[in-house]
């Protein structure tokens, strides 16, 4: 069982990391790079806890392996905010109480952001299609969905 | 006398009767006096009740005071999630 | 401790607001740490084997081979726990089964190894001999005299003979003549009605880090509802000195009554103490679901009888609810809480414990009520609608209000139901036009919520700034309502108070994050602690006025000269008496302790609009409206945010969430892919109406808001559902087959 | 296990032909599952992510070459794919969620060899064809004739799929696909039913594929329901005689996700509303 030497790139910055053939993306997040923004739920795809972007694209890190992340560009929660200064969607999300325990909320976050990139006056039809994979079990969404529409119509202002 | 209201299946550890008649000025007193007249009430008593006293239920505070004109009903000790 | 002047409203000045939470950044961020989020140097993993069977004698387990293999550091089995007090014979039975596997997923043995792969290889190795025995899942062929016993002789003395001895307790509550009732009626509605057994389904999976040492001092970190309650177990478990073992309580993402018990807790402690390693473990999606506490599936016969003016003469029920492989199912509290809304003169509901071949059932916020408030409030719809009545109406006439002697017995005091009632029939929800194929219901719903041993200590810094420690998990916002509460009773700004979670080093006994009881509670105690803190600050500013303390009061934040004392001296500030606290006598904190007693119950009522297609028995959930009283909401959108939670967590288990069991007694949806809880798509916004009654209990008038939500809301889906069918839905869930069968048999028939 | 991410097809064929236990990595969605669940315990895994052309969308002949790795996500973005063949880029993008969009392609959906994948009955109703690689070369088959069995592709050892192909769309030609779930996203489908069908000058169906998923051991071209609609207005009538016959078709069990009679139902009404959406759409409007 030899390991599989990995160059990437997260969260804009250069990464090397060792990692065995069978370990996801986000074993390696957490478990070699102590990056515990993003969570396990589920392990399947079924719950979007563990949301991720890689090229930009979103994707579930418990069903992509580590070695896949060669040459790669991976963005995760912890690469959310800049500096001190929150993206408007996690000020939002603060503001308006939509998280209550907040296990769902680093997979949401990624994720709704993914949305605004591509979609920056999403229905509310829309948002909540896109955050179909993002299981929340607290706070039955309606804070979630009503986050996103606001933080998007603020950045539609700003622009 | 405290005039205590027992659920119905506990009854039939009571003579049959839904009410009884403790001498008790605390729930302590109240918890020690069913045991003693009503020894039938034993195991549940040790699984653990909770007490409705006028409209408010107390789980284990012994020195809860209790007056003849006290509401006293025995519940199921009460759990949440 | 009552209510703050009964008689006139107080008016706040942080509570009510809408602050920022104060754990709000480390969680958008992905900084705090939650159960799986933490390591420590030399970490090993610990993995547990399960088995296969749902009942099945344990003959013998060779676990050699996997302690042969290298990397493998602690294998234990039920026999390395060695003998444990009664109190706990059935948890740890649960977390490592005995002489028997009684559930798929039960807990056989466990390794700690130095990875995840050697973990996984050593589970492999362990040979179990198992004696397959036949099984039993559903609650009504448990109770058969002839069904596959789990346990035999402990039966509680309140059953009757005859029945089959999975049933492990009767309760009977109620007041009046059911059969004189009965024969007052115009009409009455007989019928059974059936729930699937649901899960918690929190999105963050048990987890814990053990570190066990030979000197018997041990830390544990965990996710969990209580981490005293961990403790307590443990210790029992284990015969350790509770003092002995320090928990620290992890952030907890999400519990809902599933994280109130230890499944992997005592095993990594022990796998710690084998090993002298510090033992992760981690549960799988699988192992949760198929390992840990739904709730109960249920059935219930429930027969109504009604005026044709819509006066309830009589209501009785008979509730039987399976809890799993031990003893426990919330069947008294269903009993309790089944027509607990109503104003009954002649009410009467019997319950059944029994076992199963499942998962032990652990709480499910408002345990048991849920399901009874399905049968009840569905067989009442169907009267009211059968006599062409208002169903609002009909309840407004049976409400439970004050003065009412309760279904399960005691009086109530002013309680909040008729104000749901009536906000629920002046909203506009309720006049909305409805289209074709839909319907609308409504139902009512009741928790008893409660208090309990809790502890708060408050410090003042030297700065002036305040930090209360309490000892209950942050399941939701409750530090931010702590900290409102400190800040409203000390008068200072929200922003100078921190509320941390503390360990179970740091305070005295707390019991567990449940029954809505901790801003109700814990609540109380810290407004009873910064009223010590006051107090003491009085003190102090007294002795530097040269005025006796009792002339000294406390206003907006600051000690002032009272009485005849009044106006002689400057108001002096918290900061400026916490900057001279070491010239006064030294570090000035407040604390309180109490088994805080007087929890007010809480009502609501539900009204949502359902469309159902008439061709594949698809419900779409339109709009929905929750009505409830908080008593006083201390931060409105976390109470809005519990009322939309649990209406979803409702509509889940009314539409689509259950357990699937094979006739193999194997469980067969163990994952978020077939344990279908709702996703965003599937819903509407969630409106929400807070009703302030207040609980004479508390200081502010507070109750417990987190249970009752999820009450009404099988019953009021169902009504709704049903009116949109046509037909009458009694089984839970309604999933589409479901429907549509019930759609075309009322067509056939 | 070991990975491997070869950057030709030789060298994906000859890594996957010399190790028994080698399993090819597209999107990985359905695989990773499964290595997790334990289900599989490869000894290879050959990422074919990085061979090109895996990951392009090309005209040809008319038609779209879909690249194996081309996901769910990408085929919703590309206007060619939306316009000439909606039906089956609705059916990729019903795959789980919009992560799982990100990473999921046709050609695992297939090798995948669930009865329920919902891209399958899809491109069965387009009359899909898929280039098979392998030891002995490139061989091009029908999507019908790759899933044997719940779990089990006909594809040989050493063979992978390099591209999905979906032929010119006919003039006034029109594709849809419909699924049954309980919830509204994130299901396993309980029934599926691709349409494709053409229009002639006076509306009426002149040709016709119809499909059905979950309802049987894999996926089934519903030959009685091409002819219940050829030569018919795709209304009425016809549509109640087509919504019989996938009743028919269907050959379901009763399982966790749905009963026999409401799979043999809803196969008719999805049917229906299928054809519905494809005349529409073969008629030049949107839908």
């Amino acid at each position: 069982m030899s390991q599989i030497h990995v160059t990437t790139s997260i969260n804009g910055d250069a990464t090397e990391f060792l990692c065995e053939a069978e370990d996801t993306l986000l074993d390696v997040l957490r478990d070699r790079l102590g990056m515990t923004g993003s969570k396990e739920g589920c392990g399947t795809g079924d719950c979007g806890a563990c949301s991720v972007t890689v090229d930009g694209r979103l994707v579930c890190s418990c069903l992509m392996l580590g070695a896949e992340a060669e040459g790669r560009e991976v963005t995760t929660i912890e690469g959310m905010a800049t500096g001190d200064q929150l993206h408007p969607l996690q000020q939002k999300f603060i503001e308006m109480a939509a998280l209550q325990c907040g296990i769902c909320t680093p997979g949401i976050l990624v994720a709704a952001k993914s949305l605004l990139e591509k979609n920056p006056d999403p229905t509310e039809e829309e948002v909540r299609y896109w955050l179909a994979g993002n299981l929340c079990r607290c706070t039955g969404y309606d804070k979630i969905i009503r986050a996103v529409m606001e933080t998007a119509a603020d950045l539609r202002r700003a622009s | 006398m405290v005039k205590v209201r027992v659920w119905g299946s506990l009854a039939e550890f009571t003579e049959g009767q839904t009410e009884v008649e403790i001498k008790a000025d605390t729930l302590r007193e109240l918890l020690d006096g069913l045991a003693g007249e009503y020894p039938g009430l034993r195991p549940q008593l040790e699984r653990g009740i909770s007490v409705a006293i006028d409209g408010r239920v107390y789980n284990d505070s012994w020195f809860t005071p209790i007056s003849e004109e006290s509401e006293v009903v025995l519940l199921r000790r009460l759990k949440g999630g | 401790m009552a209510l703050d002047s009964s008689d006139k409203p107080r008016t706040f000045k942080v509570v009510g607001t809408r602050p920022l939470r104060p754990d709000g950044i480390d969680k958008v961020t992905g900084r705090a740490r939650f159960g799986a989020d933490i390591v420590a140097p030399g970490m090993l993993v610990g993995r547990v084997l399960r088995s296969p069977h749902a009942h099945a004698r344990i003959v013998k387990i060779d676990t050699s081979k996997a302690r042969a293999l290298s990397g493998v550091k602690a294998v234990v089995t039920r026999a390395d726990f060695g003998a444990v007090p009664d109190s706990v014979a059935d948890v740890i039975d649960n977390c490592m089964a005995g002489d028997k596997a009684l559930y798929d997923g039960h807990a056989v043995a466990a390794v700690a190894a130095s990875s995840a792969a050697v973990a996984r290889k050593a589970l492999r190795l362990i040979e179990v001999e198992y004696e397959v025995l036949a099984h039993v899942s559903d609650v009504d062929a448990a109770m058969k005299p002839d069904a596959p016993v789990l346990h035999r002789g402990r039966q509680e003395e309140s059953v009757p003979e005859g029945y089959s001895q999975n049933v492990m307790s009767r309760v009977e509550f109620g007041h009046g003549d059911i059969d004189k009732g009965l024969a007052e009626a115009d009409r009455v509605v007989e019928r059974t009605y059936r729930t699937g057994a649901t899960h918690q389904g929190y999105i963050e999976p048990h987890a814990c880090l053990a570190t066990m040492g030979p000197d018997g001092q041990a830390d544990l970190w965990c996710c969990t509802q209580g981490h005293y309650m961990v403790r307590n177990t443990c210790a029992a478990i284990l015969g350790m000195e509770q003092g002995q073992l320090r928990v620290t309580a992890s952030e907890i993402g999400g519990g809902f009554g599933g994280k109130t018990t230890v499944f992997l807790e005592p095993v990594a402690l022990l796998l710690s103490k084998l090993s002298g390693r510090p033992v992760k473990m981690v549960m799988s999606r699988s192992e949760v679901l198929r390992a840990t506490g739904p709730t109960s599936s249920s059935s219930i016969d429930v027969k109504i009888g009604m005026t044709k003016d819509g006066r309830i003469t009589a209501g009785f029920a008979q509730l039987r609810y399976q809890g799993g492989a031990y003893p426990g199912s919330p069947v008294d509290m269903g009993s309790m809480s089944a027509f607990a809304p109503y104003d009954l003169e002649n009410v009467k509901t019997v319950g059944f414990d029994v076992v199963t071949n499942r998962p032990k059932a652990a709480a499910y916020r408002a345990p048991g009520a849920p399901m009874a408030a399905f049968a009840v409030e569905s067989a009442v719809d169907e009267l009211a609608k059968g006599f062409g009545l208002d169903p609002l109406e009909v309840r407004l006439k049976n409400a439970a209000r004050e003065g009412t002697v309760a279904s399960y017995g005691p009086t109530f005091p002013a309680i909040g139901l008729e104000a749901t009632l009536e906000a629920a029939r002046a909203h506009p929800h309720w006049t909305a036009p409805l289209g074709e194929n839909q319907g609308r219901g409504v139902a009512c719903g009741f928790w008893f919520n409660f208090g309990g041993d809790t502890c708060v200590t408050l410090n003042v810094t030297p700065d002036g700034t305040v930090t209360v420690s309490e000892g209950n998990p942050d399941i939701g916002g409750s530090r931010a309502s702590m900290t409102m509460m400190a800040a409203e009773e000390l008068g200072i700004p929200y922003t100078q108070v921190r509320t941390i979670i503390a360990d179970t080093g740091s305070l005295g006994q707390n019991e567990v994050t449940d029954g809505s009881r901790v801003t109700f509670a814990v609540g109380l105690a810290t407004i009873e602690a910064a009223r010590n803190a006051k107090r003491e600050m009085c003190k102090r500013a007294a002795m530097v006025w040269g005025i006796d303390e009792e002339a000294v009061e406390w206003v907006d934040g600051a000690a002032r000269p009272a009485g005849p004392n009044a106006g002689k001296h400057d108001p002096m500030t918290l900061k400026e008496i916490a900057a001279i606290a070491s010239n006064t006598g030294g570090p000035i904190a407040g604390h309180y302790e109490v088994n805080a007693e007087g929890a007010g119950v809480s009502f609501g009522t539900h009204m949502v609009d359902v469309e159902v297609d008439p061709d594949t028995g698809a419900p779409k959930i339109l709009r929905y409206t929750v009505f409830q009283d908080a008593g006083k909401a201390v931060h409105p959108a976390y109470v809005e945010g519990q009322f939309q939670g649990g209406a979803v967590q409702g509509i889940g288990w009314a539409l689509n969430e259950e357990y699937i069991y094979g006739e193999d007694g194997v469980l067969q949806n163990a994952g978020f892919l077939d344990y279908r809880i709702p996703v965003a798509s599937d819903l509407p916004m969630i409106d929400t109406v807070i009703l302030e009654i207040a609980n004479p209990g508390h200081p502010y008038g507070v109750r417990g808001v987190g249970e009752t939500p999820i009450v009404p809301p099988l019953a009021a889906i169902a009504n709704a559902v049903s009116a949109a069918a046509g037909v009458r839905m009694t089984d839970l869930p309604m999933s589409p087959p479901r429907i549509l069968a019930a759609i075309q048999g009322q067509k056939g028939g | 296990m070991r990975y491997e991410a070869p950057n030709s097809v030789e060298a994906a064929v000859d890594l996957l032909a010399a190790t028994e236990g080698a399993y090819v990595l597209a999107g990985g969605t359905d695989l990773l599952v499964k290595l997790r669940a334990e289900m599989l315990e490869p000894d290879l895994v050959v990422d074919i992510k990085r061979i090109a052309g895996m990951k392009d969308i090309t005209a040809e002949n008319g038609g779209w070459r879909i690249g194996a790795a081309v996901s769910g996500a990408e085929m919703g973005e590309h206007a060619g794919l939306l316009r000439d063949w909606p039906g089956v880029v609705e059916a990729v993008g019903l795959i789980g969620s919009t992560q799982v969009q990100g990473r999921a392609t046709l050609a695992g959906n297939l090798c995948n060899a669930s009865p329920a994948a919902d891209s399958v009955p899809a491109m069965v109703a387009a009359n899909a064809t898929l280039r098979i690689v392998g030891p002995k070369g490139s061989r091009d088959v029908a999507v019908i004739d790759v899933p044997a069995s719940p779990g089990k592709t006909t594809l040989a050892p050493g063979e992978f799929i390099a591209s999905v192909f979906l032929p010119a769309k006919p003039e006034h030609g029109g594709d849809a696909y419909l699924r049954f779930i309980p919830r509204t996203e994130m299901d396993i489908a309980v029934v599926g039913c691709g349409v494709s069908l053409v229009l002639d000058g006076a509306g009426k169906v002149s040709a016709a594929r119809v499909s059905l998923g979950a309802v049987g051991p894999k996926v089934m071209l519903v030959e009685a329901g091409a002819e219940a609609l050829i030569g018919r207005a795709p209304k009425g009538d016809a549509l109640e005689d087509l919504a019989a016959v996938c009743s028919a078709a269907a050959t379901p069990i009763d399982d966790k996700r749905g009963t026999v009679d409401f799979r043999r139902h809803v196969a008719g009404v999805l049917a229906r509303r299928a054809t519905e959406i494809a005349a529409i759409r073969a008629k030049g409007e949107t839908a």
